[in-house]
């Protein structure tokens, strides 16, 4: 079973290690914030924590680790938002800005 | 085939972390989900008109996530985690929607603190739950989780600092540094590899999690502040590998899933910036490169010489009857936040009949993309936009360059002075073109600390004061014509 | 957490089609590493100068993998392994070695036959084992093993039968086909889904074996001939799942992962060809298309027509005197196996100082890359194969275009008849050249069977015979000069 | 455990996905035979079949299915390496026989 689950992360990272070489330089501080929100999940190991009831200091540790779990993705995700909306908000406006990330991503 | 008589229990759901009913089920599926929601997340950023999009899937897949493990059966109360979202919420709104884009390396790196601090409180608390009654491969999960994760919580808090500024961006060295660190690393390995066959000694673990900490802060104390995104990055691979090892410890496949996504992503980024930067990985994390002696004494040095320095009349006027002009932005451009004002003055120029292009070093800024973020903040079109190998050869036939507190990334020593600690980064050769304008507040170095030649080459017109100002009145004499 | 200590057993090893002890996780390791290798192996194939090292690591990863099988409890007796192992080999290295390139898709075709067979023969095997006793989650994976693999089985006989030409290569259809088809396949998920809730009908499971394998038929016979490619590839994504159902049914991960991979792949490149062919996959699969009334009709209308034959001598003198020429080859360059004679030709015009350049339409010949594969074969540096769109602009410009065994993929209908079958297909546009030369043995149309107004063209002129032999008299004519 | 089961099989096809797509059209026919080739790995399966010895009906069918896998596994990897073997040997001839398949890999 261990070794299934080696699989999975296996896989994983060489799925990630093909996206990410796919995504152009301009897109790069986006992607670290994107990465970032997605790191966040460990909320949902923090949230058991929280909610199982066994015993203050677990609970108590718990409750932080989803505050601060929480403040990653919530944060993570809004300023990624943020910063790419920037990105499209820009294509109807000029001639080849629909090239320009064509030719960046498959730089 | 025995296997097949095996597949039963677990097609039925046994599996590690899964409940054995239908709901168990349900909750796994909302993961799969969230997984490839994820991915795809990722994935579209190779598009940037699709980006958008996909992230707010990807935030969708978050959100589908933790609706899941809320209805865990292991979850009796939901007071506190109520609490923790809600406060998490308040704190993380604000992080996410106020802060400029010319502290996104700060603030990731504050992220990263955060993610990484629930990720090892997870895991102290499982350690501390099972009262030392820890089988070897889950003893081993649950290491890797608070190492990789204690190390993030203070690395990234060290990395804030420094480019917040209230922790000295010069590389703090001091004798015997390497000796300590490695004997501190050493010591960790080796509780660590104790703890395995001897799970029941919480002194040792808690003494490990200390380590951690303590190593953390090591790591990034000799490392220079312009260095720190590619430190920022590398803590990003260290949370994903925190969130897999959990994922391993309560055999929940998501988690390593995004683990592995974000392991990936952070190595390669960082490898790519130190690359961008032609020095090595190592270079970058051990070379403690920047110091800032070599700067200071070369910068002293060259104190005495003659510097050419204009005023925004003088310049206006030049750059009005210019028929090619380019924008070299640098750092000085995200610490001016002027990014409106250049394009504003561009447009002008464009008006009056010159062609306006934008050359963007891939390590200009702080961060990879960090200029493409700001000009894209700024409306200009992706096509103005021209990297390193597509600008640098139609320098020659440019009537004025105007350098926007860039520095390293135009400095020529780069290329000339093989013993300069930026010997051999590709950089912009502006100084081929016909007259040079460097927007800069004085003639200090930039974050390699470096003295800059390009400021004594007598094509170039320094014009001194802040960025953002010399721009607007650039502008205004512009107008004013 | 619960999850934690449910995390302890199979932490300890006990997962499906594991065994519970160290020799169990040393087979599983064998397979992960497996894995890796396919998965690198075939990024190799991104790079064709790595490519050939990339596979032999793939193979290295399947003897590993057969290694540690062959270490699994469960085997008691070698004998019938060896065996197989032997006879397979003895079968399966002619095919290997001697088959020739110009037979690719036959052989693949084949290839996945045996493939499913197997798949197939397991999964019919496991349901006798257990005598019925088949949990859920098995039987939903033993249904679509056997289905899959039944398919497969026939499917790619059938496509085998169309390329080798014991089968016609004209779709075969009659009334009602369709309302046929659909019954059979309805009733054969009918089957399917009453099996997973009575598995213990073993006369209803060998019923729904027995449909899948005529489905296979069915599902191949209305198809041209030179849709095989697409339906060879197609089926390779069938061998994948049911390898993949495999996988699921004895929890095996490396089956799971190698199935993917090929369903993935092998949908994908399918609908790569079909795209290239500019028709929908519904089409390919469905269309009926290139039934040979259509062709035979138009053939026989323009028989009268006037048609420009020229003999070697004076194509010879022709292609010597030209300064650019450009070689279209086709489907015909296979048949006639002249790959070697062209190069030679080639090699003799680019003496005399003429540039040749190849032109690869990408659905030439039968299978995506089937030229290069040929062209590859004979030395032909690849700085001379051009695609269409890098090529198609440039013909104007050409002195001499030489037609080797290629139609469809030259033919003006598919630009101006919009009723033609072939009709919106990107072409070449030879018929932009000064001069053309048509290598083929007779005026008989191409695999899309329809009529090709190039060969009627004024500047078209015909060179009947075996390809191979025009070629060597060009070469001795050339010579000769 | 099934559903840790699909998130391989998911990962696997997005890893083949991003692959395959990377691949140069001037490699498709040898794409074609390596997955094929790759396919055989039904030999697993069939080895346990064939060598379990669980009553000579399974016995039979294992050593068919060991027969069919290795046929499907010999011959695959043997012609996938002739083909490949043939663009690799000529890549020393010629300038910009290094360049093609670049452009090829990044079209
Ligand atoms: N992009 C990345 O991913 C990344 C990652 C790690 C490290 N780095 C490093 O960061 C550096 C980037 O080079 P760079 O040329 O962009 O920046 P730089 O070399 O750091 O120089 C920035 C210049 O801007 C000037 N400046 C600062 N604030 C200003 C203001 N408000 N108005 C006008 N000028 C201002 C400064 O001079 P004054 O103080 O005289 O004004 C300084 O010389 C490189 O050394 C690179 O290796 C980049
Ligand atoms: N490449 C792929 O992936 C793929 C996949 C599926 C379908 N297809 C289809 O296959 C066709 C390919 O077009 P194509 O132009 O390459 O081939 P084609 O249209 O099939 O025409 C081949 C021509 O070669 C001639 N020929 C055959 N044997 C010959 C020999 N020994 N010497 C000289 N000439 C010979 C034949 O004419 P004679 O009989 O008069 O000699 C025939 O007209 C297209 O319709 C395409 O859609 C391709």
């Amino acid at each position: 079973m261990i070794i299934t689950l080696l699989f999975v992360f296996v896989l994983a990272a060489f799925v990630g290690y093909e996206v990410i070489t796919r995504v152009p330089p301009l897109l790069h501080t986006p992607l670290m914030s994107a990465t970032n929100a997605i790191s966040g999940i460990s909320l949902v190991g923090s949230l058991v924590l929280a909610g199982a009831d066994r015993g203050t200091p677990a609970t108590i540790m718990g409750f932080i680790a989803v505050t601060a779990a929480t403040i990653n993705v919530v944060g993570g995700f809004l300023i990624t938002d943020r910063m790419l909306k920037m990105f499209r908000r820009r294509l109807p406006g000029g001639s080849s800005n629909g090239a320009g990330p064509e030719e960046g991503a498959t730089r | 085939m025995i296997a097949l008589l095996q597949v039963e229990p677990a097609a039925a759901g046994h599996g590690i972390g899964v409940a054995t009913d239908a709901r168990g089920i349900a909750i796994q599926l909302t993961y799969l989900a969230a997984g490839v929601l994820f991915i795809l997340g990722l994935r579209s950023l190779t598009r940037p008109d699709k980006a958008q999009r996909g992230m707010q899937q990807a935030a969708l897949g978050m959100l589908l996530a933790i609706i899941g493990t809320l209805l865990h059966h292991d979850i009796l109360r939901y007071d506190w985690i109520i609490g923790g979202l809600l406060l998490g919420t308040a704190i993380g709104y604000p992080l996410g929607m106020f802060v400029p884009m010319t502290a996104m390396p700060q603030r990731i790196a504050v992220s990263h603190m955060f993610g990484a601090l629930a990720a090892t409180l997870v895991g102290i608390a499982e350690y501390w739950l099972l009262r030392g009654e820890v089988p070897r491969p889950t003893m081993a999960a649950l290491g890797f989780e608070v190492l990789f994760g204690a190390i993030t919580i203070t690395g990234s808090f060290m990395a804030f600092g420094k480019l917040q500024g209230f922790i000295t961006g010069t590389p703090v060295t001091y004798r015997g540094q390497n000796a300590m660190n490695l004997a501190l690393f050493a010591a960790t390995v080796g509780i660590f590899v104790f703890l395995i066959f001897r799970p029941d000694t919480p002194a040792l673990f808690y003494a490990m999690v200390g380590c951690a900490l303590v190593i953390g802060v090591l790591m990034v104390l000799p490392i220079g502040g312009a260095d720190m995104p590619v430190v920022v990055s590398l803590l990003n691979s260290y949370a994903g590998l925190a969130a897999a090892a959990t994922g391993f410890a309560i055999g929940n496949t998501v988690l390593i899933v995004c683990g592995a996504l974000d392991g990936a992503s952070g190595l390669l980024l960082s490898m790519l910036m130190s690359k961008a930067m032609n020095r090595s990985f190592r270079n970058v994390l051990f070379g403690a490169f920047g110091a800032a002696p070599e700067g200071g004494a070369a910068v002293a040095g060259a104190a005495d010489r003659p510097v050419r320095s204009t005023t925004a009349e003088d310049a206006a006027v030049q750059l009005a009857f210019s028929r090619e002009v380019v924008v070299v932005p640098g750092y000085g451009m995200a610490v001016a936040q002027c990014q409106h004002a250049v394009r504003e003055l561009a447009t002008l120029l464009e008006k009056r009949g010159a062609e306006v292009k934008y050359a963007i070093h891939p390590v200009a800024g702080r961060m990879p993309g960090h200029m493409n973020v700001l000009l894209a903040e700024a409306n200009v079109p992706y096509d103005r936009l021209f990297d390193l190998d597509e600008i640098n050869d139609q320098f020659d036939h440019v009537d004025a360059v105007l350098v926007i507190g860039a520095n390293d990334v135009v400095n020529p020593a780069a290329r000339t002075d093989p013993s300069s600690p930026i010997a051999g980064m590709p950089i912009l050769n502006v100084d081929a073109a016909r007259s040079i304008i460097v927007l800069k507040r004085s003639m200090a170095a930039g974050y390699s600390g470096v003295e800059n030649e390009l400021f004594y080459n007598p094509k170039t017109e320094m014009l001194f004061g802040d960025a953002k100002k010399s721009i607007e009145r650039l502008v205004q004499e512009v107008k004013a014509l």
